[in-house]
């Protein structure tokens, strides 16, 4: 048992013939990422990787099951992208592509939940179920299972953090990247529930930061609905108010979104608050002894 | 991208949103004719930043001599950090009562949010949230006459005021869609009998969206540095300390600078260096950094697509280019760790293993060269 | 059990202080119908026949529990007020207005189906249960329940025929009205399944006309997946193609829609094809006997 | 309302979808001078039916006489039984290949469905199912570049002809639902090199909807005597019998005349009056029966909502009225029906209880008062 995606996800790319597109089509597989078909107008016909490359989704879902779909198109184009992989019937996009206009965004995301799909992203790393299926750019070699559930807004942030819990002996069962963007197909609350219910996974972390109020309702959330033991780390206590610092998400604005209130909510929610990262390893060890 | 008032004004025009008889001007000349072809007005600073009435930003006059007067004033001033270069002189309006309406992003419903309320012309934080309508609207379904019936009930806008709002809201909301703004809001929004008038005008467009919008005014809110930066494709935001810091991530930043702001220590800046950089973006990275004359520079890779040796290797021929005497922290874990570490032991450099030993000596670092 | 509405639904009547409105909401509530609320823009705070009058469904749905809402509000706002329904909660809308937009009339059939409820009509009589709940404009005294099925796509004429059923002796389990137009939320193959599956349901009428695909496709679902015995009557055997009669979905056009296709594929599918309308009856008691 | 194929060309136009240059005319004389101007060119009937083509309904010419002695012959003649009353004198163009374009309404799927084959220029019924694309578009969803790349796919189109064909979709799919159009057809749509170009146009607009589109020029395609009832909101389709038909609700009024068909009888039109017609609507229907100067009237009315005592009392008005000769069969059962049939009783007429001895009794009226 997995959340979104496992060791039987049939999975598509899209803009599969692109440098990123081959290139982490390379590492999914490498990772074990059941990788069956991949998109790309006008290059139908092709291979990459051994993949058979299609012209269109349809085109491809005609030919294989499809699962789920990761996203290397441009911008500009990635809403097209993303209704055209839920129209195939694909229930997980996984939009890696950064700056996608946000009303964009918002029509992705919200199409997809009338069709019963998620959106993974915009802006994310990905998700992977460890040892089963990537669905993502994150590095192969920090995803070993195990039994912590790890959430985040940030890439990189969450490698390390991921890294540091692999060092010290714990592996993951799920990590999503939720994505830097301001709107966002899965927020903390909605995969809270999936790893409250998952066998697998016996801690969660939450990886957040400045920016919007996502940490603020998972900590409503928890309060109410998680059992499982949450640590949380947030990036951005020293950012200045009025600055997007990198992530479109990541702002504090007319006094929204601070570190403080983020804090504040989740402690309260009881939830373990790291105040550096690799203080969560430590937290970890403590309450899993 | 946020717009000037002026620029907002221009864009509710073009949707036959009805705004105050008014002209931009640059000069106290230019505020004074305005004045004479208007009769009374209101002189407005156009500056990126709120509270700009507070702050005396905005005269009444009503002949052209005092217009010229207080122009020349308000064009010598500076809100909010930022100096005032044109203002608004625009007719004074026969004020009945003042609304507020808006419509904004919300992340967590992922739509648009209307927010509305019969307490306008005062700062929306400070309204009472009981005062204040919100309204998400679906975006497959788009702002819808029922909506706005809603909307009028919750306010108890009845009758002839009811339709010119939710006339307007439809006009508000079809901008906000059409020109893919993350934010419109108006405050006030005068009612003058049965009639709308908007009498502010903030717009903020999204940048991601920016491509759809080629006739649209570029408004630079960025400094020169973090413009430089944005070209280069890379998310640099200007900090006051003196710790030049480069981290690929913006959490991992954000992380940096939180653990050298834990240690005592002050970053001069925010760089996202991005999630997989190759050699030649961490070189213009780096170039920028030094242009900013830091104490020391911490740079903090970890390498997932990123590779430890593009790195290293982009760093060490930006070394040798500007004879680089700053002093360099350097923590490099990931992907091809080993060959980096060996490029910069070439180059005299010991990089650390985790981000507490890197700024911790930064810190260190920027103490001794500071004192 | 019954099927979309029973003794428990709870209805909200859009413009009920018109003409209309107002009068069948007296003959709904005479047949039992549980009226709850209005809707009438710029009533609110009246009452019509002692149900509540609302000036929006949200402001409704704020006092009541909703189920249903059946729609007596002009063509050109009929799309604005069925989507108002839907958004307030409501899981069937019956849309009796006639001349509908069919392009509003697709619009609001879509987004019903997303949203997991359903549009019955536009320019239907409605549907009752019988005996429990009446959402419609048909005569109350018709309807007395028994074991007939009926789903149909004119009033008048499903009136005829409900009657020489009743009396002969057979009562009804649902009657479903369709509608005449050419788009509408429930075809046949929609409503087939429930009857097939409602066990108060013994004997299917299937009431059809000229026009369109509806029959034919009903009739390839009733070979494959409809055990109880199925009559129907269709109208407009003599009716000149390429002429509307009366219904807009009513009309022969490039050769499809003619009375001799539906007959032909209903009888391969073991349908017993009445040729007049007082056969009903005749054949029903062939069947249940 | 289907629109003339001018009509359509010029909506065309309105959405940048290329047709060929050309004028309508209506006189020979107009004909003339239109091919003085454009050159060599095909002259087309104008009328609201298919197959003209193999009606000898257009022709080509290559100068103004013939253009003239071509249009003569042409608005002489009268097309499925449509008089030519408008040419459409357009530029002969090049034709390497001729698709076939569509969209149409599914009721089935309750959507809009593109239509497109590569096998244009004949009727689309001829044309295997094989060879025709059909793709049904979400409403919601609208048109997306995806689904037309899949279009083009299917179809086998690339390159600059891909790009053309798509082009043109989405503006024929915008006019499909801006106009509220139930059919729009291009066949053929002709390919000349990259370009293409809509040669025919086949329109048809929602009658639902016709008040969103005030400014559209109406096409009248029914009778005097249907156009009469519709302006009465009556829905009525005139036939070629004897037996003047009412009955109440669509669905019964076609059922009564498949009883009259049934037993013999040649029923005169088809009329609707209404599901719950009342005392002035019935009489107005009445009325117009009246002017068809049948031989026999049926009348059918179930009462549900339709009072049987409304129905009787109008009838019993226009007959005193009109002093009604004609030979009337009236079946009255259902709301009110003691009522109703005390009154007919009162004008001594007899009504029916069932819809069949109605039916037979017109039928054996219409043939006394044939014979």
């Amino acid at each position: 048992m997995a959340i979104y995606i496992d060791e039987n996800t049939r999975v598509m790319v899209q803009g599969i013939t692109g440098n990123q597109g081959s290139f982490h089509t390379r590492q999914m597989l490498a990772y074990g990422t059941r990788i069956v078909a991949g998109v790309s107008p006008g290059k139908g016909g092709q291979e990459v990787e051994g993949v058979p490359v299609f012209d269109t989704a349809e085109a491809a879902a005609a030919q294989e099951r499809l699962d789920a779909s990761i996203l290397f198109v441009p911008a500009a184009f990635a809403l097209d992208g993303a209704l055209e992989a839920l129209n195939a019937g694909m229930k997980v996009v996984v939009a890696i592509t950064e700056g996608i206009p946000v009303h964009d965004a918002m029509t992705m995301i919200t199409i997809a939940r009338q069709k019963g799909a998620v959106v993974v992203g915009p802006n994310t790393f990905g998700l992977v179920s460890s040892g089963k299926c990537k669905i993502g750019i994150m590095p192969n070699q920090i995803y070993t299972p195990g039994s912590v559930g790890v959430v985040a807004r940030s890439g990189t942030l969450s490698y390390e953090i991921v890294a540091n819990l692999q060092e010290a002996g714990y592996g993951t069962s799920t990590v999503v990247g939720l994505g830097g963007d301001r709107a966002v197909g899965l927020n903390f609350i909605d995969v809270l529930p999936e790893l409250e219910a998952d066998p697998e996974t016996e801690l969660i972390v939450m990886v957040g930061e400045i920016g919007g109020t996502a940490e603020e309702e998972a900590a409503k959330y928890i309060e109410a609905h998680v059992s499982k033991p949450v640590i949380a780390y947030l990036a951005g206590k020293s950012a200045p108010p009025g600055k997007r610092m990198g992530h479109a998400g990541a702002i504090i604005e007319r006094g929204r979104g601070t570190f403080q209130a983020k804090v504040e909510a989740l402690s309260a929610a009881g939830v373990e608050v790291a105040e550096l990262p690799f203080q969560v390893p430590e937290l970890a060890r403590k309450i899993l002894a | 991208m946020k717009l000037f008032e002026f620029m907002g004004k221009e864009l509710f025009k073009d949707y036959a949103i009805p705004v105050p008889d008014g002209r931009v001007v640059r000069t106290p000349e230019e505020a004074a004719a305005a004045a004479e072809a208007i009769g009374s007005v209101v002189i407005k600073s156009q500056v990126l930043t709120g509270k700009r009435g507070k702050a005396g930003g905005i005269a009444f006059v009503d002949d052209p001599q005092s217009a010229q007067q207080e122009a020349r004033r308000l064009l010598g001033m500076e809100i909010g950090g930022f100096p005032v270069e044109h203002l608004l002189v625009e007719s004074k309006i026969r004020i009945d009562k003042e609304l507020y309406l808006a419509i904004t992003l919300d992340g967590g419903r992922r739509c648009p949010l209307i927010l509305a309320s019969l307490e306008g012309g005062m700062d929306i934080e400070e309204v009472p949230e009981a005062q204040i309508v919100k309204y998400p609207v679906d975006v497959t379904l788009g702002l819808r006459p029922f909506m706005a019936r809603e909307i009028c009930r919750r306010l108890g806008l009845t009758g002839g005021q009811a339709k010119a709002f939710s006339d307007l809201l439809f006009k508000l909301f079809k901008l906000f869609q059409e020109m893919d703004a993350e934010l419109v809001e108006i405050n006030p929004l005068v009612i003058s009998g049965d009639s709308l008038l908007a009498a502010d005008a903030k717009v903020t467009i999204d940048e991601d969206a920016l491509f759809r919008h080629q006739a649209l005014h570029r408004v630079e809110e960025r400094t020169d540095l973090e413009k430089k930066a944005h070209d280069l494709g890379l998310a640099y935001v200007e900090l006051e300390g003196d710790i030049a810091v480069m981290a690929n991530g913006a959490g991992m930043a954000m992380a940096t600078l939180d653990m050298l702001h834990y240690y005592g220590g002050k970053p001069a800046n925010f760089l996202d260096a991005g999630g997989g950089a190759g050699v030649e973006q961490t070189a213009r990275a780096l170039e920028l950094l030094l242009a900013t004359e830091p104490r020391v520079i911490l740079i903090n890779i970890f390498g997932g697509i990123t590779r430890c040796d593009d790195v290293a290797k982009a760093f060490a021929t930006v070394k040798e280019a500007k004879d680089l005497t700053t002093p360099v922290v350097f923590r490099l874990v990931g992907t091809n760790e080993a060959a980096g570490l060996e490029i910069l032991r070439g180059i005299g450099i010991q990089a650390y293993r985790t981000m507490q030993e890197t700024a911790q000596k930064a810190v260190e670092l920027s103490r001794q060269s500071s004192a």
